[in-house]
């Protein structure tokens, strides 16, 4: 009982910094059809200048994290626009596209390690005290990990269901010829989406960096299939569905390593994901891509 | 001095080591349009095995300080033929990913986290291959009778090596260039239609995945014999994107660019950097070797996407008028009229027999019904098609159609009811197998090959080609070449016929729309069809040259072939088509002569009214 | 039927026309023009280029010759979005709602381009017109019957109060009392209010049956024209449908 | 093959300024330097007759980067001394550094390349568990005497002429840990090692001294390095409420389970001895620079290490050279933490004694020279005690015999030719150095900690 609570903690926790990652993730992926998977070093880039801002500027972690979620916005809405935008244009087979991705992944992940070197970094950051309840352990740090990963869904809930902007990124991602008939400049919802989603891929980047306490340039590198996993749970480009398939892979990976052995945890992640690849390559919800 | 020619020996190696990966990842990137993402599976599993195979049981070797199964301690070349064999069986648990449902992008995703877990997996668990130290003091071959580090033995190993690379790349050669590989390119180019000619897509890709498995495994016995150890650090997921890179650089598609790819990208680099001194952050040298790695993939793939050695054309016709420039669709329909069609006869050139014509009931349907979404397109049509007749379908947009006619041709399942071939029910029978029974259906969008030229075009669809099997392939030219001549013989004559020679040689892709119907019209005719299913195969051919071909239609069906035709250009239908159906909002409504109905009211309704 | 539901409508004219896929017309030296009040069809049989022809004057297809004006706007490829603005509402044939979205959202962005104050009196105004839709505001577009469907495609257009309608074969796979009430209440409807309506049908006499003046399309280019009632007399309007020989002969005369 | 290890793990040694700049030049040197061999001169003495190169073939990038640095900066040190003293046999000693990156495939053109541009190999340094066993038997064939720091036990079961082992094998590293364990009357024990090959061959001879101390092992954690958190595998240890834990984990790896264990504890550390390979100066800044803090780490950080002498004569030179070379060798983030880096002590040594050896034989040939290495090592009858390469040099020129005691004590090597010497209980001090505590632990082998051997 004790193991599964406090696994059900640690899932939790690995849950709130996965879905915050996969949303943005799967959102690309519904309106513009790019399986990003350069995500991941977006990811640690943004983590890094939230590092910086923390040890060399000076800031506050949580306001440094601006800082973070701001790189992830740019860096992503420039990939988009210089990088797949024009790729699409001579409407190559995705698979093309998703080998660009690996590229721009290697580029992005080892640009950064050529700059600042291979050392690991920490924010200057206290955990706060430990927080224990119902056999589950965490730090204030973590709790407010959960709060913000809570709050940001909540928010992108919000702007799907009930903004302007939102539903034309539905519209879009539904049928992008239709939506255009209807008056929607669907260039400038495709950036937007790239801005939101790559704020959402800064902030994942700096939560993670957070939560695992120290990290490096490669640290997300395998990240991505933490997500992918996710996201074909849950339907590819379907936002809720990466929600439910994030806080699942979470708090299963743990689970089973509190379970069965954490070496190997990853492995059930993996394992869901070939399998939905191979029965239901359009999750357990999604039959077609909808945001 | 002899320490560079013991570098120099290492270089070899490994260049051939890599040449090997890179030409078997290219058969099935660029030949099969198969993205292997996680070959380096193939070739670590390979290097394993040769390993364990020619290691004595562990308890005993070396102080026991290793664990590790099996340990046979067999003699060379036991292991490496160990190797490749398991490379190809490691290809099996593989092939439900390149299966036909799964988009092409989601199936590389797969092989690439496929490959992370594998690695993931090995480093853990111990037993199997003693985890993350790796099976170390592998012996190298007949390091009993030889010295393996003594010079002569490093240039034999390398010269074996390089032997091997050899016969890889003609090996792979001899399977690509024939029949076979043909066959193989065009699945790449359109696996659906490669399907609906009668390819067996599955099986094509799952021959590609264990072909490569096993030079890929042959390659990891040579490393591991070489090096003496391996461990899974030296087999990381990345390791494929680099032999990509390699492909990508070299030119996909082309033997001769894998190789050069693999001497340029993962070895030219490594040696090359390795000269650079250790600058005051050790980590700059390998990390940019990376980025210039993923600004390769990026930077070839837009400016130069076919490589630094592209895809060769292949000139298949007699008189090699190659790079003929493609004229735009104005001027080719004006130049169709040249095709002496109406001289020609294609009975002896699809080898009819005779007219064997009692118009019986060859193909029925039985209450067949297709709903997409809870949508019904096709509800309950039961039709019967008679043996060396032209049957034709009509109706309205959203009548159903081409819907029927996948349906008869197997390309779409049914919701429910039945297809009868000679009152046998195939139904279930997938739409490769019915091609080659003899059921070719043509498609409504262009679906001809785009990168292979239009005589490939056709004589890929040519059936029970010799050279069209693995098999067949590897027995070689020597097996297959004339009956190949006959073949091509007979396309060029059906291409002179629809006065589209002048194209023989040039990419399919780069035709009119009109022109590339008619590649598409032929091809179905070389497939030799006993029952042709043709969806608006008139759609953008010139009037005149559409009835001319409706007279050899005319003339086929007299000497037995039968053929089902949905058109909407009702003049066709006229001229040619009897008996005509009459669909409308997924039920048959009429059926009988043009004449007749138009007689009848409700087709007039059905086509005005509503 | 409310007031404002659709602005005066605007004259559409193509001249010189020819359109199509990379480069390749597929309908050639089209000239057609529609008037407000009025309502103007386009029929033919299928392949002759209808819908490649609707596609052009919006945005969606390419026009590699030729000019199309609404008004005194020159819309000759436009952006899809811009055409919009300018006030034509185009309905496609096919995928024309956004299945996953509820018919409410469907109708928001419709009207995308307004304040998001007007928006709700607009949907108010739509579902004066459509009632049928009131009941079913919550549910997904992709779960509509063909005719709904085809109602809350139309509701989305008007959304943009549109001075000129183009409507692409609206009654396909309708059942044929729903087709016919589609065309006679609805599409007629604008006209009588006002507004410019271009109609491609595939039911020919049906579309004949409430247009003022009719286009007949063969291979691509306009083989017949006039009013209704002419149209129904001559021999070649029933040939160039069950007969075909029109493109036989547009082609033998280059 | 050869790309893996970057993409598992890049962990290097952070150096930060000017870095921009230094992107642009390699890009530079890419173009430019290929033909160029690789040797980094320590310009000293003038009038030297030709050059010998010394060669560290470790890891400088991968997962294991903290190593070759250690190594380079014992050969620095050593050249910097032995040149003063007129060189090796007139020769002037350069240092060399080959990148093996942790892996093997990698490890085996680096080292034939090496012996492509290098004329006047005279002795390899370094190579580590990574690539031991792929290149070793390459020193073997060109008769390169080599030192290693590999911890295998396999060099315990194969014979390898040339091969030196100045450290025990991890073994030896384990009984030390538990030695350590026992002082401090601990009795329920954890184990978190890494899941790399370094790491995991300390885990079974640990298990066995475990036992046959009477003590119990309540939780025994294998740490994946690809993996960025540990939370289940700390809160496993932190639940069996051990005495100690004993560790390996290099990298962040390492950093992250302590700061996590910390944090389930109630932000408190569990008493924890590590490897010798622990104590590095960038495991001791990554893990202090985190939540867990300094005083809190090294309140509760032991880590066995083999004795160094620091009161004995051989030190202070040791010292003054070591700290000399701050900022010359790459990725050294501070030069005090490696006065007692195993890596540096013992290499160090290794080098004034092939040096010496070298005088004695009138050869710098490995195979002429190698015999001797073991004489002055062991000392013969009558020999004197030498503690540095130029008072060596002086006695053999008086034609003495000699014995060296170094930094690392006096070597006696098994028949194996790895030496096995007496180990201590070192801490970290807040600036990062360590000490050592609680006198000698011993000379630890298989079986166990002996006063004497």
């Amino acid at each position: 009982m004790s193991v599964f609570l406090s696994s059900l903690g640690f899932g939790l926790i690995s849950a709130a910094v996965l879905a915050i990652a996969t949303v943005g993730f799967t959102m690309q992926f519904a309106v513009t059809n790019v399986l990003n998977l350069a995500y991941g070093s977006v990811m640690i880039n943004s983590a890094f200048v939230t590092y910086y801002l923390n040890y060399h500027a000076h800031l506050n972690a949580w306001v440094a994290m601006i800082g973070g979620v701001f790189t992830g916005a740019v860096a992503s809405y420039l990939l988009n626009r210089f990088v797949f935008t024009p790729f699409q244009r001579r409407n190559l087979p995705p698979i093309t596209i998703v080998i660009v991705a690996l590229g721009v992944d290697l580029v992005g992940t080892f640009g950064l390690q050529a700059i600042i070197g291979g050392s690991y970094f920490s924010y200057k950051q206290s955990l706060g005290r430990e927080v224990h309840f119902w056999g589950m352990y965490f730090s204030t740090l973590q709790l407010i990990i959960i709060g913000i990963c809570i709050v940001v869904l909540g928010l992108i809930h919000w702007l799907l269901k009930y903004t302007r902007l939102g539903k034309a990124m539905r519209a879009t991602s539904a049928n992008a010829t239709l939506a255009r008939n209807s008056g929607v400049r669907t260039q400038r919802v495709i950036s937007s989406t790239w801005l939101i989603s790559g704020a959402l891929c800064g902030l994942a980047g700096t939560v993670f960096a957070m939560n695992t306490g120290v990290f490096d340039a490669t640290s997300a590198q395998l990240y991505i299939v933490l997500m992918l996993a996710a996201m074909f749970l849950g339907g590819p480009g379907s936002a809720y569905g990466a929600m439910i398939g994030a806080v699942t892979i979470g708090v299963a990976t743990e689970l089973s390593a509190g379970y069965f052995n954490p070496q190997y945890k990853e492995v059930i992640a993996f394992i869901v994901l070939l399998g939905m690849l191979t029965f239901r390559p359009f999750g357990l919800f999604g039959s077609e891509k909808t945001i | 001095m002899n320490a560079i020619l013991f570098y120099v020996a290492t270089v070899i190696v490994y260049g051939a080591v890599d040449s090997m990966a890179c030409l078997a990842l290219n058969v099935q990137f660029g030949f099969a349009g198969l993205s292997n993402f996680g070959f380096i599976i193939f070739q670590a599993g390979g290097a394993y095995v040769a390993a364990i195979l020619s290691m004595g049981p562990w308890q005993k070797s070396n102080g026991g300080f290793q664990q590790y199964v099996l340990g046979w301690h067999l003699v060379w070349p036991l292991p490496w033929i160990g190797a490749a064999i398991f490379g190809g069986l490691l290809a099996l648990p593989f092939v439900f990913l390149v299966g036909k449902r799964l988009r092409g992008d989601f199936a590389a995703v797969g092989l690439l986290v496929s490959a992370v877990l594998l690695n993931q997996l090995v480093n853990n668990f111990v037993p199997l291959f003693n985890g993350a130290a790796g099976i170390s003091i592998v012996p190298a071959p007949f390091s009993g009778k030889w010295n393996p580090q003594g010079l002569g033995y490093q240039f034999a190993y390398g010269g074996v090596a390089v032997v091997l690379a050899v016969l890889v790349y003609f090996l792979l050669r001899r399977v690509t260039e024939s029949p076979y590989g043909r066959s193989l390119r065009a699945m790449r180019d359109n696996d659906v239609v490669a399907d609906a000619l009668g390819k067996n897509v599955r099986v094509q890709r799952t021959s590609m995945l264990i072909l490569g498995g096993m030079i890929a495994g042959l390659s990891g016995a040579v490393l591991v014999g070489f090096i003496n150890l391996w461990a899974p650090g030296a087999w990381g997921y990345a390791e494929t994107i680099v032999l990509f890179a390699a492909i990508i650089v070299g030119g996909a598609g082309n033997h001769k660019g894998a190789v050069l790819g693999a001497l340029l990208v993962p070895l030219g680099f490594e040696e090359v950097t390795r000269f650079i001194p250790p600058l005051s952050n050790p980590a700059l040298v390998p990390a940019l070797e990376w980025v210039a790695i993923g600004l390769l993939i990026i930077g070839f793939l837009w400016f130069r996407p076919d490589g630094i050695l592209p895809e060769r054309r292949r000139i298949l016709s007699r008189s090699a008028t190659s790079a003929v420039p493609v004229l735009s669709s104005g001027e080719s329909d004006s130049l169709i009229n040249l095709g002496n069609l109406d001289q020609m006869d294609f009975r002896q050139l699809l080898r009819l027999e005779g007219d064997a014509n009692d118009h019986g009931i060859i193909l029925a349907s039985d209450r067949l019904t297709r709903a997409f979404h809870g949508v019904t397109v096709v509800s309950e049509v039961s039709i019967e098609i008679q043996r060396g007749r032209i049957t034709g379908l009509i109706g309205p947009n959203g009548a159903g159609k081409s819907t029927t006619l996948a349906m008869l041709a197997g390309t779409l399942a049914p919701t429910s009811g039945k297809v009868l071939y000679e009152g046998r029910d195939i139904t279930s029978m997938p739409s490769n197998e019915r091609a080659k029974a003899g059921m070719i259906r043509t498609f409504q969008l262009a679906s001809e090959f785009k990168k292979l030229t239009v005589l490939e075009n056709l004589v890929s669809a040519i059936p029970r080609q010799s050279g069209d099997s693995f098999p067949g392939a590897l027995r070689g030219r020597r097996y297959w070449g004339r009956e190949d001549v006959e073949n091509i013989e007979r396309a060029s004559e059906m291409l002179e016929g629809f006065g589209l020679s002048q194209y023989a040689d040039s990419y399919a892709g780069g035709l009119s729309g009109g022109q590339r119907r008619l590649v598409e019209i032929m091809r179905a005719l070389l497939a030799q069809p006993t029952i042709l299913l043709l969806d608006e195969p008139m759609a953008g051919v010139h009037p005149n040259l559409a009835h001319k071909i409706g007279d050899q239609l005319m003339r086929l069906a007299a000497s037995g072939m039968t053929i089902v035709m949905v058109e909407h250009e009702l003049a066709i239908m006229d001229a040619f088509c009897d008996p005509v159906i009459v669909l409308a909002e997924g039920r048959v409504l009429a059926q009988g002569t043009m004449a007749e109905l138009r007689a009848k009211k409700e087709v007039v309704e059905a086509y005005l009214v509503g | 039927m409310s007031v404002e539901l659709t602005k005066q409508g605007l004259v559409l004219s193509a001249s010189g026309l020819s359109a199509g896929y990379d480069g390749r017309a597929i309908v050639s030296d089209i000239v057609i023009e529609a008037t407000p009040g009025k309502v103007v069809s386009v029929v033919g049989p299928n392949g002759s280029g209808k819908s490649t022809l609707l596609k052009s004057l919006v945005g969606v297809v390419k026009v590699l010759d030729g000019h199309v004006t609404v008004g005194e706007h020159e819309i000759t490829n436009l952006a899809p979005e811009e055409v919009a603005m300018i006030g034509v509402g185009y309905v496609p044939q096919i995928d024309d709602v956004f299945p996953p979205l509820s018919v409410k959202e469907n109708l928001e962005i419709g009207g995308y381009l307004l304040g998001r104050r007007e928006i709700p009196g607009r949907i108010d105004m739509v579902l004066d017109f459509f009632p049928k839709l009131k009941t079913m505001m919550t549910r997904k577009a992709g779960k509509l019957s063909g005719g709904e469907r085809k109602m809350l495609a139309m509701g989305r257009v008007l959304m943009l109060s549109p001075s000129v309608l183009v409507l692409d074969e609206p009654t396909a796979n309708l059942a044929p009392m729903v087709a016919t009430q589609l065309l006679e209440e609805f599409v007629r409807g604008f006209a009588d209010h006002g507004s410019t309506v271009l109609l491609v049908e595939q039911r020919a006499k049906a579309a004949l049956r409430i247009s003022d003046w009719t286009y007949v399309l063969g291979g691509g280019r306009v083989v017949l024209a006039g009013a209704p009632r002419d149209l129904e007399q001559n021999p070649l309007f029933v040939e160039s449908f069950l007969g075909g020989s029109s493109t036989a002969r547009t082609a033998s005369n280059e | 093959m050869r790309f893996s290890k970057m993409v598992r793990r890049g962990r290097l040694v952070d150096n930060s300024r000017k870095r921009l700049v230094l992107v642009a030049s390699a890009l530079a040197l890419v173009a430019s330097m290929v033909t160029l061999p690789v040797a980094e001169g320590i310009s000293g003495a003038t009038s030297f007759k030709g050059s010998i190169t010394i060669a560290s073939v470790a890891p400088f990038t991968g997962a294991d980067a903290a190593l070759g640095p250690k190594y380079a900066t014992a050969c620095y040190a050593a050249a910097q001394a032995i040149n003063a003293a007129g060189g090796v046999l007139s020769k002037q000693v350069k240092c060399k550094t080959v990148d093996t990156r942790g892996d093997p495939a990698d490890a085996v053109p680096a080292v034939r390349q090496m012996y492509a541009t290098t004329s006047n190999l005279a002795l390899v340094i370094g190579c580590t568990s990574d690539e031991a066993a792929t290149v070793v038997p390459i020193f073997g064939a060109h008769k390169t005497v080599s030192f290693c720091m590999t911890g295998q036990s396999e060099f315990d079961a194969v014979h390898y002429p040339f091969f030196f082992r100045l450290v025990p094998p991890d073994a030896a590293d384990s009984v030390a840990m538990v030695q350590i364990a026992k002082r401090h009357n601990y009795k329920n024990i954890a184990l978190a090692f890494g899941n790399d090959a370094g790491s995991q061959t300390f885990v079974a001879p640990a298990l066995a001294a475990i036992k046959s101390a009477k003590m119990t092992v309540v939780s025994n954690q294998t740490l994946d390095m690809s993996a960025s958190t540990f939370q289940t595998e700390a809160q496993a240890i932190v639940q069996a409420h051990p005495d100690a834990i004993l560790m390996e984990a290099l990298g962040a790896a390492g950093v992250a389970l302590l700061s996590e264990i910390y944090q389930l504890n109630g932000n408190k550390m569990i008493p924890t001895i590590g490897t010798s390979a622990m104590i590095d100066p960038v495991f001791f800044s990554g893990v202090t620079s985190g939540p867990v803090g300094v005083q809190n780490f090294i309140s509760a950080f032991d880590a066995d290490n083999q004795t160094v002498n620091a009161s004995g004569p051989a030190y202070p030179l040791y010292k003054k050279l070591v700290l000399a070379q701050a900022g010359k060798v790459p990725g050294v983030p501070s030069f005090p933490g490696l006065l007692s880096a195993n890596g540096t002590v013992h290499l160090y040594d290794g080098i004034n004694m092939a040096a010496l050896a070298m005088v004695m034989a009138h050869s710098t040939q490995g195979a002429k020279y190698k015999a001797d290495i073991l004489k002055i090592a062991e000392g013969v009858r009558g020999a004197v005690n030498v503690s540095s390469y130029a008072a060596g040099l002086k006695d053999l020129k008086a034609g003495k015999k000699i014995h060296y005691v170094g930094v690392g004590g006096s070597y006696l090597f098994d028949s194996y030719q790895t030496a096995f010497g007496p180990f201590e209980d070192d801490q970290f001090l807040a600036n990062g150095t360590t000490v050592a505590v609680g006198g000698s632990l011993g000379y630890c082998g298989l079986t166990g900690c002996k006063a004497k051997l």
